[in-house]
């Protein structure tokens, strides 16, 4: 068994196991997502398909999802990190597809992963205030975009710039 | 004959050329009727091109709809017959910009430097035994000389525009026009050895028993690949491919300017149309219509054959895909120009031996 | 020599980029020297949306992420669900649903490739494309009265039974398609400039693709039978005989091929779903998860408009046209999600451009590109 | 503020009035709008601002614009799938000129604003229209791109592209049928028909 490979590899490192419906889920200490990762790389598990954040007020969950291509099987990973400085390993290093969305992940939740080699959010534009996927995100607050010269974007929460006349 | 000679017969019939003249005569002045004559026929000239423009530009969108099993236009007057000059109205009166980077002068006179030569591809395109503006003796030489004008105004238009795309495609161009420049011209050249002289009026006159077609397919498909290429249609329309480069050289244009690019090219792919009928299909011989007077039945056969050339490619834009620009001048320099050096070689050898 | 590196901006207004992404091109001449996409320019918050919505209003958006095959959305999310509550679904239903699948996976080949052939310049293909796709889509009129975004698939089954006449035009439908499909190949497989524009451009290995995390049609022209339909068969794919469409080639003209391919499968599946397709009701006529209640329904199914699944999260997979489509679904125990996550194909399948046109050029960035096939709905949610 | 305002906006649920038929041999002559252009021509143009020369002008210029209303290539989100559709084989605008999809602004009169405009987008969108040259129009396609539609409540979705740039007309729907797109565009010449550009371009002093 896969589970039980991990295990005893790593004794330290997981803190419980679970499933998600029907496949198999390790909890793993945060300090040794990046081993572990490695070492279920080595197992087979060739592609990631999933990392995503989850905001559970007092705390934060990065989950990943791998898939094995050799042996058709799926693993869970799951890392908990406080609330008040979310920060995880990378995992580029091990699947390049990691790339998008741990900045995926860093751009709508708000998790920093160390190591990461471009850390900038992908999907909004870069000065925006706020991860709109956290409970706490003020989603009153309008914020706008402009272009510069150059077509980067320019975030600022005044509408008048934005906006056309008698329409804010 | 040519057109000239044609409007002194009709002044003569109507009795007015001898008085007008023996009157300027007399004041040593007679060469403005010259002028004036030469003016009517331009005028007429141009009038008939810029007629089959709009046609074309009507008839490209009704093959190409055809062909993708739609209608095209059909609401503007009788199947959208009118839709050209609605076109070409509504862009003349449309707002004219001039990009504030872009380099005012240039961008204005570019699309003239484009325009003009496109039509004066014409002047020694024959479209009948006597309806040729002036049967030059170097005709052949003149019509790659003039068509060879218009690069230089595309790459002023990319230049002058101040943008990316527009510098990209007027390099292409440029490029493209250069490397098919020469498959063309050594093909015509096969085609002046074939027929001894460089007038046009002579080599359709020599394609009276064959046309030359049957005599060099080789050549003939050479010509016609190239001058493809040389108007820049698809597969070889990289000049302005949309997906690539937004509209290429002409991207920044708009209104009137946008407008002359437009005509210029249609006007090109009419002009390239009659070259390969002048050189390959026989011109305007064909057997005489009955009931109809001869010079008539010949324009009626130049404009068969043209049109039949013009139809193909059109329907060759709605079936094949481009292609890259490497591959382009690759296919140009690699296949098409040894391929012309041994054509002409070999009817070079045909002709010494006495075979042709 | 001192060169300058152009650099040079495509999009997020360009003809060839599928709606707004953009391209950082950093050239070398006209070689492509690096790519760096730029995403999010139609980021419209599908997934916090989800947050604030129930279960069944959600099911609209996930209609928009990949609005060109959008009943494999629905069903992902549906699915999803349906994990968590544990709900089993009528034979009836699952083969409407499949049947429905398996015309927008031909649907969504279509367009792929048409626009794909746009970008190269011929545009007849694309015309000829959607021609069939408005087959499909009057079917889907039939159906749900939607062309694109359907909102069919429902929790514990679909929103109605197949209307009458449904199953005859299919069958037209079916028997016209695969002389159409020779249509295509005849105007296209043998077509030497399509060739010179496919063949080698784009290329990437298996190892690359997997790494990458690349998935669906793209993954399988390099040479990995990875199909979740019959990996981890879900629905009644078991019960279908079809094979997985790979290509040995990695380029762009193998996914070329494997989408060809594919669009035959799914007829074939289509025609054997219509043949042994079951009797019965098409909703779950048993609720039993969690506390529900019911709610005024105009609509005939019998599953509740509102319920409260029980606590949990939930990771399912399916085989959408574009690769694998993933929801993520926490729920903690009321009537709206707590956490929607959408793992997108397009997303990750976009993160290869890089590899696979670097050394190119522009042309070929596009039709390297268009090979893909993804959507930017899907791209950025 | 005025000179942004003034482009009317046209409700496509609107239902035209239906037309009188003339019935005597001079009513059908002021019917053509030629004997009340020659009899009441200083009252008409004192009323339009304009005159004789210029209001026929104008009916030309109109024409000549409604026959080619050629669009920017530029799709923003699901309703450009329908956008394609409409200029497919079976729907095909084509057949009121219109297939010229031209990917350069500076070509074109008339930008659908297919989609949901983004708050990233929106600059774009509006930058795009800038680069128009005049007269331009804009139609509004979908819900999205009307109000927000079902992403009205999202952090970083505009709520209409009216915000930002002028629209003629609008198409509900998510995503419009071809047919109510059909009848948009159809909408969008009657409104062309009723604009005077000798009065805009100042001819009239």
């Amino acid at each position: 068994m896969i589970i039980d490979a991990i295990k005893s590899k790593f004794p330290g490192s997981i803190i419980g196991t679970g499933a998600l419906v029907d496949k198999p889920m390790l909890i793993i200490k945060k300090d040794d997502i990046l081993k572990v990762c490695e070492y279920a790389h080595e197992l087979g598990f060739d592609h990631l398909s999933l990392i995503t954040g989850v905001d559970y007020r007092d705390h934060f969950e990065v989950i990943y999802n791998l898939w094995s291509y050799s042996n058709k099987q799926d693993l869970v990973l799951k890392v908990m990190l406080d609330h008040e400085n979310p920060k995880v390993q990378s995992v580029v290093s091990v699947w390049k597809s990691a790339d998008w969305l741990e900045r995926e992940t860093y751009d709508l939740v708000g998790i920093t992963f160390e190591g990461h080699p471009n850390l900038i959010r992908i999907l909004l534009p870069d000065g925006w205030e706020g991860h709109p996927l956290r409970r706490d995100y003020d989603m009153q607050k309008e914020q706008y975009v402009l272009i510069s010269e150059t077509g980067e974007d320019i975030v600022t929460p005044d509408p008048s710039k934005a906006l056309r006349p008698g329409k804010y | 004959m040519n057109y000239y000679d044609i409007i002194v017969w009709i002044l003569n019939w109507l009795r007015v050329y001898e008085p007008v003249n023996s009157f300027l005569e007399k004041y040593g002045i007679a060469i403005i009727l010259k002028l004036f004559i030469i003016f009517v026929v331009a005028v007429i000239v141009l009038a008939f091109v810029a007629l089959t423009v709009m046609l074309l530009t009507w008839l490209e969108r009704k093959v190409f709809a055809h062909v993708q099993a739609r209608f095209g236009p059909m609401v503007t007057g009788w199947h959208g017959l009118l839709q050209p000059i609605a076109d070409g109205v509504k862009l003349f009166f449309k707002e004219d910009i001039v990009p504030a980077k872009a380099d005012k002068w240039l961008f204005t006179i570019a699309p003239f430097i484009v325009f003009v030569p496109a039509f004066l591809v014409f002047v020694p395109i024959p479209f009948g035994k006597s309806l040729i503006v002036q049967d030059l003796r170097v005709g052949i030489i003149y019509i790659i000389a003039v068509s060879a004008i218009s690069p230089i105004g595309v790459l002023v238009a990319g230049w002058a525009s101040n943008n990316k795309y527009s510098l990209l495609g007027a390099l292409r161009a440029a490029a493209q026009d250069i490397s098919y420049e020469v498959p063309l011209a050594l093909s015509a050249l096969a085609v002046v050895l074939l027929a001894g002289s460089l007038s046009t009026q002579d080599i359709v006159a020599k394609q009276q028993d064959i046309w030359f077609i049957f005599l060099m397919p080789l050549g003939f498909i050479i010509f016609l690949i190239a001058s493809i290429a040389e108007m820049g249609r698809i597969p070889f329309d990289l000049q302005e491919s949309e997906q690539e480069l937004v509209a290429g050289f002409f991207t920044e244009y708009s209104g009137a300017k946008f407008v002359f690019f437009f005509l210029a090219e249609y006007a090109h792919l009419f002009a390239i149309a009659g070259i390969i009928t002048t050189l390959f299909l026989g011109g305007w011989i064909g057997p005489l219509i009955p009931f109809l007077h001869p010079e008539i039945s010949y324009f009626i056969w130049f404009l068969i054959k043209c049109y039949a050339v013009i139809f193909f490619a059109m329907w060759l834009r709605g079936t094949v895909p481009r292609v890259r620009i490497d591959q382009l001048l690759g296919i140009g320099w690699k296949v098409m120009t040894p391929l012309a050096l041994i054509n002409l070689l070999l009817y070079g050898f045909l002709m010494a031996l006495g075979v042709i | 020599m001192e060169t300058e590196q152009l650099m040079i901006n495509m999009g997020p207004v360009h003809p060839s980029t599928h709606g707004v992404c953009r391209f950082k091109l950093i050239m070398n001449g006209e070689i492509i020297r690096d790519i760096i996409p730029v995403i999010g320019y139609l980021h419209r918050g599908t997934e916090k949306l989800g947050e604030m919505k129930t279960y069944l209003q959600f099911v609209p958006y996930t209609d928009r992420l990949d609005y060109i095959s959008a009943m494999p959305n629905n069903y992902a999310f549906v699915k999803a669900v349906e994990e968590l509550c544990g709900i089993e679904v009528p034979r009836r239903a699952e083969y409407i649903r499949v049947i429905v699948m398996e015309l927008n996976r031909i649907v969504n080949h279509l367009v792929a490739i048409g626009s794909w052939l746009l970008d190269l310049g011929a545009s007849t293909m694309i015309m000829y494309g959607f021609r069939e796709r408005e087959k499909v889509l009057s079917l889907y009129e039939m159906l749900c009265g939607a062309r694109m975004t359907f909102n069919y698939i429902r929790f514990g089954g679909v929103r109605d039974d197949l209307p009458p006449g449904f199953i005859e035009k299919t069958r037209e439908f079916l028997k016209e398609m695969p002389s159409r499909i020779a249509d295509y190949e005849a105007l296209l497989n043998d077509n030497e400039i399509f060739l010179m524009r496919m063949k080698n451009i784009g290329y990437i290995s298996a190892k690359d693709a997997i790494n990458i995390g690349v998935t669906g049609p793209t993954l399988r022209g390099s040479d990995v039978d990875y199909d979740i339909r019959k990996l981890q068969p879900y629905s009644v794919y078991e019960e279908f005989d079809f094979k997985a469409c790979v290509r040995k080639e990695g380029d762009s003209y193998a996914r070329y091929m494997v989408r060809i391919d594919e669009m035959r499968e799914s007829l074939k599946i289509v025609e054997q779903a219509l043949n042994n397709l079951p009797e019965g009701k098409v909703v779950s006529q048993t609720p039993g998860i969690g506390t529900y209640r019911w709610a005024p329904s105009t609509v005939s199914t019998f599953f509740p408009r509102i319920f409260n699944p029980p606590k949990g999260e939930v990771y399912s997979r399916v085989e959408a046209p574009k690769g694998e489509l993933g929801f993520y679904v926490v729920s903690d125990g009321t009537n709206k999600p707590y956490r929607v996550k959408i793992r997108s194909p397009s997303f990750c399948n976009l993160n290869a451009i890089g590899t696979m046109v670097r050394g190119l050029k522009i042309p070929d960035l596009i039709a390297a590109f268009a090979s893909i096939d993804i959507v930017l709905g899907d791209v950025d949610r | 503020m005025d000179q942004v305002e003034k482009k009317e906006l046209i409700d496509t649920t609107k239902v035209r009035p239906k037309k009188r038929v003339p019935e005597i041999s001079r009513e059908k002559l002021e019917e053509t709008g030629f004997l009340k252009t020659l009899l009441y021509s200083s009252e008409r143009s004192r009323e339009r601002k304009e005159s004789i020369l210029f209001s026929t002008v104008d009916q030309f210029l109109n024409w000549s614009r409604i026959t080619s209303l050629w669009p920017v290539t530029s799709g923003l989100a699901c309703c450009a799938i329908e956008m394609m559709a409409v200029s497919m084989a079976h729907f095909d605008i084509a057949r009121f000129g219109m297939e010229v999809f031209r990917a350069s602004p500076r070509q074109a009169d008339l930008l659908f604003v297919a989609g949901t405009v983004t708050k990233r987008m929106a600059p774009r969108v509006k930058m795009l229209y800038e680069q128009m040259p005049e007269p331009k129009w804009v139609i509004a396609v979908g819900s999205c791109a009307t109000s927000g539609g079902p992403y009205h409540e999202s952090y970083c979705v505009l709520d209409g592209v009216d915000k930002i740039i002028p629209v003629d007309v609008y198409i509900p729907g998510c995503p419009p049928r071809p047919e109510a797109w059909l009848y948009g565009i159809i909408q969008l010449r009657e409104k062309i028909k009723k604009e005077g550009y000798g009065a805009k371009w100042g001819m009239d002093k």
